[in-house]
C-alpha cells in the first residue's frame, strides 16, 4: 500500500465511475487485451443482479461493474469458470475487493486458477444487503449510486460487515480502480502486478498520476473502521459466549445450511456436516434425549456451525453472504468475522491477502509452540510442571 | 551347497538393524545376545543426538519388529564358544546360559520380583539402583521376561532353600533347575556387531572417580537423567543427595591414552549440557574442552544452540595436569587455560566424557572366531584401500561400534553395508536363479 | 448373515484373572443393550497368548463360526500380532478381530477391583461395538523389478553400481559427465590410508566397464521419475541422442557427490588471482599432474595450509578436511622435507579409530600444527591469533585453503524431480538421521557418498554399499513386496481437489488426477499414518481400520 | 436425579485419542510398573496424534465428553516424521474456537508423552482428570437445546 513507486492512471468519470469502468472494459476487448469480461449485469426484472460472460458490446452496456448487491459471491463465479484448471481464455473480472480475497483463498485450494485471468478490484463502498435490494430496487440502485459517486459509506444502507470492513480498496488484484479522497468525475487506475501493467500498456495507459491522495484517504478511513471493526467484533463475541450464548444465538437456526451454501470459502464438494458420517443414529437420538431429558432438532446445529468456524474460518474474507443468505437473519456473517479475526491470528495469518501466503494448516513452524497459541505452550507448561 | 541362516552376534542397534534386513531378505537370523535383553547401549539414553529423539521411541519399535520376527531366534544370555567350517557352511556353537524362566511360558508381569528376599545392586543401572536375584534390568526392558542371577540367588547359590518366586509365579514359568544348554548352528556367514564399551575412569586416579561422590560417568549421568532410570530421572548426587547447581563435563577422558579421538564423546557432552539445563535451569555447566569435533553435517548447528547458553566452553590445554579432588560436599576441578595458566572450577558433579573402548569380550570372541584385531583391541576389517566390513576371515563381517568408535549413524550404516556384502556372498555362492530366489523369501 | 462375536476374556494368570471380576465381566455381556439381534458368545480362558491358548482359540472360531471376534487381554503392542495370525490359520480375516487392552488399562491401573471390572466392561463394549463396524482387509503382493538406477558416476555411484548388479540384477549407472570417477579419480592418495588413489579408482572403474549388468550412461541426466519402491518408471536424457531412455527400476540411488564451496568469497580472506594461493582439490591435480610448484615453476619454500574455511558461514564441519589437510601436508614433505609446512586449525577433527595415528605421523613429519582463534589472508599473509597467544602475522610462500564441502548445482533440482527432501544445507535428507541414514522420504530411493553430507572417500563406499544391503534385502529377484494393509483411501465423491492432503504427507504417497480432478492415494507407498485424514476438511479420506465411524463407535460406548 | 447429586456422583468421562508409538507405548509401560491411573480416562488408539481431526474431536465434545486428551510423540520424536507438529496447528484451531465461544477450551488438551515416560503419562492423565472433576460434567449433558 504505502509504495512510493506507485503510479496511477487518471479514469475520466464525468458521467460516473460504472460507465468509466463500462468503457475501460470495451476498450479493453477493442484493444483485444481480454477475450471476455465477468461483470455483474442487473436481471431483467431488474430486482438483482446476476454474474455475466461475454465478449459482447452490447451486453457490456447493461453491466454493472460495480453493483449494489452481491447475490453471488464473485469468487464462487470465477471458480465455475476455471475449477478444471486455465481456459484458454483470456478473462477480465471485476470485484469487490473480498471477492477477490475469497479467490485468493480458493486459488490457494486449487479451486480457481488466474494464469489467464485479469481481477481488478475497486473502492468498495459496501454491498446492500440482499433482502434490503430485493425489497426495494429502484430505492437502493439510488441509494448505493449516490454512496458510489459520493466515494462514501452509509452505514444504514450496507451489510453490517461492509461498515466495519478494512480490506475495502487495493487487495491483491492486477488492476485496482482508486476511487477515495478523489473529486468527483475523476478516478485512478493503479496496476498492481505485471499482469494488470501489461493490460494498461496494451491498452496504451500511461500511468503518470500521483496516487499519494487517495492513499492516504483509504489509510485514513482504514484506521477509522479498524476501531469500529474490534468494537463491533467484541461486541459480537460477548453476545455468542458459552452454550446459553450459542443457544440464544442459533436458536432460530433451521438447519437449511444455506450460509455454508453460499460461501465461497466451503468448497467442499459435499459439506462433511451434511454427509451421511455426520448424521446421528437415532437410537442415538433417543438415548440422548432420554438422558437430556429431551433433545432439540434438527440436532447438531451448533456442532454444524462450530464445525464450520473450524475448517474455513482461517479463510473467511468477512464479504457477509452467509447473513444475506440466512432466511432468519441470524448475524452469521458477524460471529464468522469474529471468529476469523481470532483463528487468523493464530497464525499471524490474513485470508486473501495475498496468493502466496501459506494456508496455516499446510505448514508448522518447529519452534512455534509459544507463537502458535499460548494455550498449546500452557500444555506444554503443565507437562514442565509435571516433571 | 551353502547355509542360508546367518549369525548375528550382538543385539544393539547395529545388530537388530542387521537381522531385520536379512530376515526381510528371506534368511533365517540366529540373533545372540549375552546380556538378559535387547536393544544395546542406545536404551540406555533418554534422548539420542543431534535431534534430542526420546530413545525409547527410536528403538522400541525396532525391539518389537526383532522379537516379533518369525525368522529371527533371538538368543539372549548366549554367547558364542566355538565356529567351525568354512565360508557359508559354518557350524556356530552357542552357549545359552540358563535363564531359569520359561520365556514361552512367562508374561512378564513381575509377581516374582516381589517376593524374592535377595537384593543388589543393579549393574545395568550402573549400580545406581537395586535389583533382586530374580528382574528384569529396567522397566519396558525387552524381552518383558525376567532372568535368575545365580549368584545371588539363595538358592542357586546354596545358601538356602528358596522358592518363593517359583511359588508366585502363577504359570509355572520360573524353573530354577533350569540348565544351560549348548547348541550347534549351521549358518552361512557371521555378522559381529558386539558394540564398545566405556573407557575405565578409574584408571586415571587424578579424575577421582570412585572417590568422589560428584564423579560419574557416561552412562552413570545417563540412567541418573533417564525417566525410566533408577531415580525416575530425578538429579541428585549420589550419597549427598543434593541437587547440583554447578557440573563440569570434562572431555577427552582417555583420549590420549587410548590414542583415538572417540568422534562422540563431544556430542554426548553437549547433550548432558541440554540436559541439565531442561532440568535444572537455575544450574551452571561447564564444558572443559579442547578439540571440538562435530563432524556430522547436524552436529555444528546442535554445539552452537548450546555454547553459551547452556553451557560455558572452557578450554583445558592439558589433560595430565587435571585434578579432581574433592572439597566439603562438592569438587574441585584443577585445569590450566588457554594461557596455561591454572584455574580451578568449584562445582557439584562432574561428568567424565569417557573414550569408547573395545568391548570387554571382543578379544575372547575375536579368539573364538579366529579373526583378527586391531592395535587398539577394536575388531580388524580387510582391505588397505578404504574401510570396510571384512573381517580378516572369509564370512565374517564387523558392523558397529565393535569395529571402531562410531555415532548410531555410521553403525546403522556399517549394519546395512554389512548386510550388503552378506547377501551378495551368500548369493554368490549359489548363483542365484529368480524361482530359488523365490523360494527362499517363502522361507 | 447373523454376527456371531466370540468374546474372549483373557485371565492372563494373576494380572487380569486377580484385577478383574471375570465372572462378573462375561455375564454382563449378553445383558448389553443394542446387541439382541447379535450373537454374543462370552468365554474366558487362562492364557490365551500361550500354545495351548492359541490352539484353543483357533479350535473354537472354526468350530463355532465367528463372525467377528474380541479380545480383551493385554496391550495391541503385545499380542495384536499374535491373535491375528490365529484369525488367519483359523480362516477369519484378521481386520474383523480387535484386541482390547484390559490388562494394562484396566487391571493394572485401576486398583480398585470394582472400578476396574466396571471399565473393563465399559472397554469391551466398545470393543464390540467397533468390531462390527470394522471390515475386512486383504494383504496384496507387488510385482516388483529387482533392476536399480544409480545417478552419478563417482566413488560412491561406481560401488553401489558393483556391489548390486548380479546375474538377476541390472544396474543402470548415469553420470553426468563424460567420464566415470569423479573428483575422487584425481586424487594422489586416498584417505584414510594414503593408498594409491587413481589405482583403486581406476580398477573399479575397470570393473563397471567389465561387468555385462552395469550399464553406464555418459553425460546422462534423470528427466523425470514416477513410481514407487519396486515400481520405478524412469526417463534419462542422454546429451546426444535424440530420443530418451525410458526404463523400469525397483530402486534408485542418488550418488550426485559434493563441490568445495569458493573460498574466494569468504570474508577475511583476501587475495587475487595472482597470488600463491590454492584450494585443496587444485593442488591433488597439481599433484596428480606435474606435481606442486608455483606459477614461477619453483617448488614452494613455505607453505600454509588453513583449515575450516567457511566452517562458521556453512554452520557445518566438513568432516574431511583436518585428514586430507594432513595428507596434502605430506605430499608437500614427501617432496622435500625442507618445506616449511604449517597447518593452521581451530579444531582438529579425528572422527576415526586411525585418524590420530594419522595426526602423530604428520607431526613426526615436521609439519608445524597451529591452533588458532582467529585467522585471516590477505595475499600469501597469513594473521593469526594462536590459542593463549598474541596476534600475529606469517608470510608464505604458498597457501592451501580448506574451503567446506557443499552440495552440487543441481541438487535441488534433482530433489523436487524425485520428490526427496532436502536438509537446511541443502544436502539430501536422510529417512531417519541416526536410524535410517541412506534411505529418504520416498521408499525405494536412497542418498549416498557426499550428497548426503560430506564424507571421505572410504565412508561414501561404505554407504553406497549399505544402500545395496537395503536393496539387496527389499527387492529380491523374482520376489514381491507387501505393502502395508492399513493405509488411506480418498473417497472420489468428496474430493474436491485441494491438494491440502497430498501437500501434508510426508511419504509423497498421494498424487494428483487431473483428469479426474481429485487427489489419489498410492496404496504401496501409504504408511497409514492417517495426517491426510487429519488434513481433510470434507471427510473425503478413510484411514482403514481407523475410520471415524469405528472411532466414533468406541467415543459414543466410552461416553454411554 | 438432581445437579447437586450429579455433581456429588460425578465421575469424568475423558476420551483420550493416544498415538501408537509414543503414548500408547507410555501408558503400557505405566501399566506394567502398577501406577495408579483414573478411570475416567478411555484410551483410544490411533496410529499417529495427526490422525485425530476436527470432526472427530467435535463430535466427541458434542456428544458429552468431559475431557478430550490427544497425546503423543514430542515434537521433534513422530514416528511418520513430522505428523504431531500438523496435529498441534489443528488443536490450536479448535482451541482457539473453543476459547472464541466460551466453550470452556480446558476440556480439551494436547500433551506429548514419550514412550519411556510411564510416569509422566500418570501425571498427566491424572492431572487432567482432576482439573476436569473439578470443572464438572459437560453443559451439554444437561441441555435439551443442543
Amino acid at each position: 500500500m504505502s509504495d512510493p513507486e506507485k503510479q496511477g492512471a487518471g479514469l475520466e468519470a464525468a458521467d460516473g465511475i460504472k460507465s468509466a469502468v463500462r468503457d475501460f472494459l470495451r476498450k479493453a476487448l477493442e484493444n483485444s487485451a481480454a477475450d471476455a469480461v465477468l461483470v455483474p449485469v442487473r436481471t431483467p426484472a431488474e430486482d438483482s443482479y446476476a454474474w455475466i460472460l461475454t465478449n459482447d458490446p452490447n451486453l457490456l452496456e447493461k453491466a454493472s461493474p460495480a453493483a449494489p448487491t452481491m447475490p453471488v459471491q464473485g469468487a464462487k463465479a470465477l471458480k465455475s469458470l476455471t475449477r478444471k484448471g486455465e481456459g484458454t481464455a483470456r478473462v477480465i473480472a471485476v470485484m469487490r475487493p473480498c471477492e477477490i480475497r475469497a479467490a485468493m483463498e480458493l486459488f490457494k485450494l486449487n479451486q480457481v486458477h488466474l494464469d489467464n485471468i485479469t481481477l481488478i478490484s475497486y473502492d468498495c463502498v459496501g454491498a446492500v444487503p440482499l433482502q434490503d435490494y430485493v425489497g426495494d430496487p429502484a430505492g437502493s440502485e439510488e441509494r448505493f449510486d449516490s454512496m458510489l459517486e459520493a466515494r462514501k459509506t452509509d452505514a444504514a444502507a450496507v451489510k453490517p460487515v461492509c461498515r466495519i470492513c478494512v480490506d475495502f480498496s487495493l487487495v491483491d488484484s492486477d488492476v485496482h480502480i482508486g476511487l477515495m479522497g478523489l473529486a468527483g468525475e475523476s478516478a485512478l487506475l493503479v496496476p498492481n502486478s505485471e499482469k494488470g501493467q501489461a493490460l494498461l500498456d496494451t491498452m496504451g495507459i500511461a500511468c503518470e498520476a500521483d496516487v499519494s491522495g487517495w492513499m492516504q484517504a483509504v489509510s485514513e478511513l482504514k484506521a477509522e473502521r479498524e476501531g469500529n471493526r474490534s468494537e463491533a467484533l467484541s461486541a459480537t463475541g460477548a453476545g455468542l459466549q458459552g452454550l446459553d450464548g450459542l443457544s440464544a444465538t442459533f436458536a432460530d437456526c433451521i438447519g437449511c445450511h444455506n450460509c455454508q451454501s453460499v460461501c465461497p470459502i466451503c468448497y467442499c464438494r459435499q459439506c462433511y456436516f451434511d454427509s451421511e458420517a455426520a448424521r446421528q443414529d437415532p437410537a442415538a437420538l433417543l438415548d440422548t434425549a432420554i438422558a437430556r431429558g429431551g433433545m432439540a432438532f434438527p440436532g447438531n446445529k451448533v456442532m454444524f456451525h462450530t464445525g464450520r468456524m473450524a475448517h474455513m474460518s482461517l479463510s473467511c474474507v468477512s464479504c457477509g453472504q452467509c447473513t444475506d443468505a440466512c432466511p432468519v437473519s441470524i448475524p452469521v456473517a458477524d460471529i464468522f468475522s469474529y471468529m476469523a479475526r481470532l483463528t487468523q491470528a493464530t497464525f499471524e495469518y490474513v485470508a486473501g491477502r495475498n496468493d502466496g501466503e501459506p494456508l496455516p494448516l499446510r505448514q508448522f513452524k518447529e519452534d512455534e509452540v509459544e507463537k502458535v497459541h499460548e494455550i498449546v505452550k500452557g500444555a506444554e507448561e503443565e507437562e514442565a510442571a509435571h516433571e | 551347497m551353502h547355509h542360508e541362516n546367518v549369525v548375528v552376534v550382538g543385539a544393539g542397534l547395529a545388530g537388530m538393524k542387521a537381522s531385520l534386513l536379512l530376515a526381510q531378505a528371506g534368511k533365517k537370523v540366529h540373533l545372540v545376545e549375552t546380556l538378559p535383553l535387547i536393544g544395546g547401549k542406545t536404551i540406555k539414553n533418554e534422548e539420542s543426538f543431534p535431534n534430542l529423539e526420546c530413545s525409547t521411541c527410536l528403538v522400541a519399535p525396532i525391539q518389537q519388529a526383532v522379537l516379533q520376527n518369525a525368522d529371527i531366534e533371538t538368543m539372549t544370555l548366549s554367547a558364542v564358544e566355538k565356529i567351525e567350517g568354512d565360508k557359508g557352511n559354518f557350524t556356530v556353537t552357542v552357549k545359552k546360559a540358563a535363564r531359569y524362566v520359561k520365556v514361552a511360558d512367562c508374561i512378564g508381569c513381575g509377581m516374582c520380583y516381589e517376593p524374592c528376599p535377595v537384593s543388589v545392586s543393579n549393574e545395568w543401572e550402573e549400580n545406581l539402583g537395586e535389583r533382586k536375584a530374580i528382574y528384569v534390568p529396567c522397566a519396558g526392558s525387552l524381552p518383558n521376561v525376567p532372568t535368575v542371577d545365580p549368584e545371588h540367588c539363595l538358592k542357586l547359590s546354596g545358601k538356602e532353600e528358596c522358592n518363593a518366586c517359583v511359588e508366585a509365579c502363577m504359570f509355572g514359568a520360573v524353573n530354577l533347575e533350569d540348565e544351560d544348554e549348548t547348541v550347534e548352528i549351521e549358518a552361512g556367514a557371521v555378522i559381529v556387531a558386539t558394540g564398545s564399551g566405556v573407557f575405565d575412569v578409574s584408571a586415571l586416579p587424578n579424575l577421582g572417580y570412585g572417590e568422589f561422590p560428584g564423579v560419574y560417568t557416561p552412562f552413570e549421568f545417563e540412567r541418573l537423567f533417564a525417566s525410566n532410570g533408577p531415580t525416575l530421572g530425578e538429579l541428585k548426587i549420589r550419597e549427598t543427595e543434593k541437587v547440583p547447581g554447578k557440573i563440569a563435563i570434562i572431555h577427552c577422558v582417555g583420549r590420549k591414552e587410548r590414542g583415538y579421538c572417540s568422534g562422540v564423546c563431544c556430542m554426548y557432552s553437549f547433550k548432558f549440557a541440554h540436559f541439565l539445563k531442561k532440568k535444572l535451569p537455575e544450574a551452571s555447566v561447564y564444558n572443559l574442552h579442547s578439540d571440538i569435533c562435530v563432524m556430522d553435517k547436524s552436529y555444528q548447528k546442535f554445539f552452537d544452540g548450546v555454547n553459551g547458553t547452556h553451557s560455558e566452553m572452557l578450554y583445558n590445554s592439558s589433560m595430565e595436569e587435571l585434578k579432581v579432588t574433592g572439597d566439603g560436599d562438592g569438587v574441585k576441578v584443577t585445569y590450566l587455560d588457554e594461557a596455561g595458566k591454572e584455574n580451578e572450577l568449584d562445582v557439584d558433579m562432574v561428568i567424565l566424557a569417557a573414550a569408547m573402548v573395545p568391548e570387554e569380550g571382543a578379544s575372547g570372541l575375536a579368539e573364538v572366531l579366529g579373526i583378527d584385531l586391531d592395535a587398539l583391541g577394536f575388531f580388524k576389517v580387510r582391505g588397505d584401500d578404504v574401510v570396510s566390513v571384512e573381517s580378516s576371515r572369509e564370512g565374517i563381517f564387523i558392523a558397529g561400534t565393535a569395529e571402531g568408535p562410531k555415532d548410531s549413524q555410521s553403525s546403522v550404516i556399517q549394519a546395512e553395508a554389512a548386510v550388503g556384502k552378506v547377501l551378495a556372498f551368500l548369493d554368490s555362492c549359489r548363483p542365484q536363479t529368480a524361482e530359488a530366489a523365490a523360494a527362499d523369501r517363502q522361507g | 448373515m447373523k454376527a456371531k462375536i466370540g468374546v474372549y476374556v483373557c485371565e492372563c494368570g494373576p494380572n487380569i484373572g486377580q484385577t478383574i471380576d471375570i465372572p462378573k465381566v462375561l455375564e454382563s455381556i449378553p445383558k448389553l443393550e443394542g446387541y439382541e439381534d447379535i450373537e454374543l458368545v462370552p468365554k474366558s480362558f487362562g492364557l490365551l497368548c500361550s500354545p495351548d491358548g492359541k490352539e484353543h482359540l483357533k479350535k473354537e472360531i472354526t468350530e463355532n463360526g465367528y463372525t467377528h471376534l474380541v479380545i480383551a487381554a493385554c496391550s495391541p503392542r503385545d499380542h495384536d500380532a499374535t491373535f491375528m495370525n490365529v484369525c488367519k490359520e483359523a480362516g477369519l480375516n484378521p481386520y474383523l478381530y480387535k484386541i482390547i487392552n484390559i490388562r494394562e488399562h484396566c487391571g493394572w491401573i485401576i486398583h480398585d477391583k470394582d472400578a476396574a471390572t466396571d471399565k473393563a466392561i465399559q472397554y469391551i463394549r466398545s470393543g464390540i461395538s467397533r468390531v462390527l463396524y470394522q471390515s475386512e482387509l486383504f494383504e496384496r503382493q507387488l510385482e516388483i523389478t529387482p533392476d536399480v538406477l544409480v545417478i552419478g558416476g563417482g566413488v560412491a555411484g561406481i560401488e553401489a553400481a558393483l556391489s548390486l548388479a548380479c546375474e538377476d540384477r541390472k544396474v543402470y549407472l548415469a553420470e553426468k559427465t563424460g567420464e566415470l570417477g569423479g573428483k575422487a579419480a584425481r586424487f594422489s592418495s586416498l584417505l584414510p590410508r594414503q593408498s594409491q588413489g587413481a589405482d583403486i579408482i581406476k580398477q573399479k572403474i575397470e570393473a563397471v566397464e567389465a561387468n555385462e549388468n552395469i550399464l553406464v550412461f555418459l553425460n546422462t541426466e534423470l528427466e523425470s521419475s514416477i513410481g514407487f519402491l519396486g515400481n520405478f518408471e524412469v526417463v534419462l536424457d542422454c546429451d546426444g541422442d535424440e530420443e530418451k531412455t525410458d526404463l523400469k527400476v525397483g530402486a534408485i540411488i542418488v550418488a550426485t557427490g559434493y563441490r568445495m564451496s569458493d573460498p574466494g568469497g569468504q570474508s577475511g580472506y583476501e587475495y587475487t588471482d595472482a597470488d600463491e594461493v590454492y584450494t585443496s582439490l587444485e593442488i591433488e591435480r597439481m599433484n596428480a599432474g606435474g606435481g606442486i610448484a608455483l606459477r614461477s615453476g619453483d617448488k614452494p619454500g613455505s607453505v600454509a595450509l588453513i583449515h575450516c574455511v567457511g566452517r562458521q558461514e556453512k554452520g557445518y564441519c566438513s568432516r574431511i578436511c583436518c585428514n586430507y589437510m594432513m595428507k596434502i601436508g605430506g605430499y608437500f614433505k614427501g617432496h622435500s622435507e625442507a618445506t616449511q609446512v604449517t597447518e593452521f586449525f581451530f579444531d582438529m577433527c579425528l572422527p576415526h579409530k586411525a585418524d590420530q595415528q594419522f595426526f602423530d605421523k604428520s607431526v613426526g613429519l615436521g609439519i608445524d600444527f597451529k591452533r588458532v582463534k582467529t585467522i585471516g589472508l590477505s595475499g600469501t599473509s597469513v594473521e593469526f591469533t594462536e590459542i593463549g597467544g598474541e596476534q600475529q602475522e606469517m608470510n608464505f610462500d604458498m597457501v592451501v585453503l580448506a574451503s567446506a564441502m557443499e552440495p552440487p548445482e543441481g541438487t535441488e533440482a534433482l530433489a523436487a524431480l524425485l520428490e526427496i527432501d532436502l536438509d537446511e544445507r541443502g544436502f539430501f535428507k536422510e529417512a531417519h538421521q541416526t536410524t535410517d541414514p541412506v534411505a529418504t522420504s520416498i521408499d525405494g530411493i536412497f542418498v549416498v557418498g557426499a550428497s548426503q553430507g560430506p564424507r571421505d572417500v572410504s565412508d561414501s563406499m561404505l554407504l553406497a554399499q549399505a544402500a545395496a544391503g537395503r536393496i539387496r534385502s527389499q527387492l529380491i529377484p523374482g520376489g514381491k513386496i507387501v505393502p502395508e494393509v492399513k493405509v488411506s483411501e480418498i473417497l472420489e465423491a468428496y474430493c474436491t481437489g485441494c491438494r491440502t492432503c497430498l501437500e501434508v504427507c510426508g511419504y509423497g504417497a498421494i498424487y494428483f488426477d487431473d483428469q479426474k480432478g481429485i487427489s489419489v492415494v498410492n496404496e504401496a507407498v501409504c504408511r497409514g499414518c492417517g495426517n491426510c485424514f487429519g488434513s481433510c476438511p470434507s471427510g473425503a479420506l478413510r484411514t482403514k481400520h481407523f475410520t471415524n465411524r469405528q472411532l466414533f463407535r468406541e467415543v459414543t460406548e466410552a461416553l454411554k | 436425579m438432581t445437579e447437586v447429586q450429579q455433581e456429588r456422583e460425578f465421575t469424568p468421562r475423558i476420551v483420550g485419542f493416544l498415538c501408537n508409538w509414543c503414548t500408547y507405548a507410555a501408558a503400557d509401560l505405566a501399566g506394567s510398573t502398577k501406577l495408579e491411573i483414573s478411570p475416567a480416562l478411555t484410551v483410544i488408539r490411533v496410529m499417529c496424534s495427526s490422525r485425530v481431526d476436527h470432526n472427530l474431536l467435535l463430535t466427541t465434545f458434542f456428544s458429552g465428553a468431559d475431557g478430550i486428551l490427544i497425546a503423543g510423540c514430542h515434537p521433534g520424536d513422530c514416528h511418520y516424521g513430522k505428523g504431531n507438529y500438523y496435529a498441534r496447528r489443528r488443536y490450536a484451531v479448535l482451541k482457539t474456537v473453543m476459547e472464541g465461544l466460551g466453550l470452556e477450551p480446558e476440556r480439551l488438551q494436547l500433551s506429548w508423552v514419550s514412550a519411556s515416560e510411564g510416569n509422566r503419562y500418570a501425571d498427566v492423565v491424572n492431572a487432567f482428570s482432576k482439573k476436569i472433576k473439578a470443572l464438572g460434567p459437560n453443559p451439554i449433558n444437561r441441555r435439551r437445546d443442543f
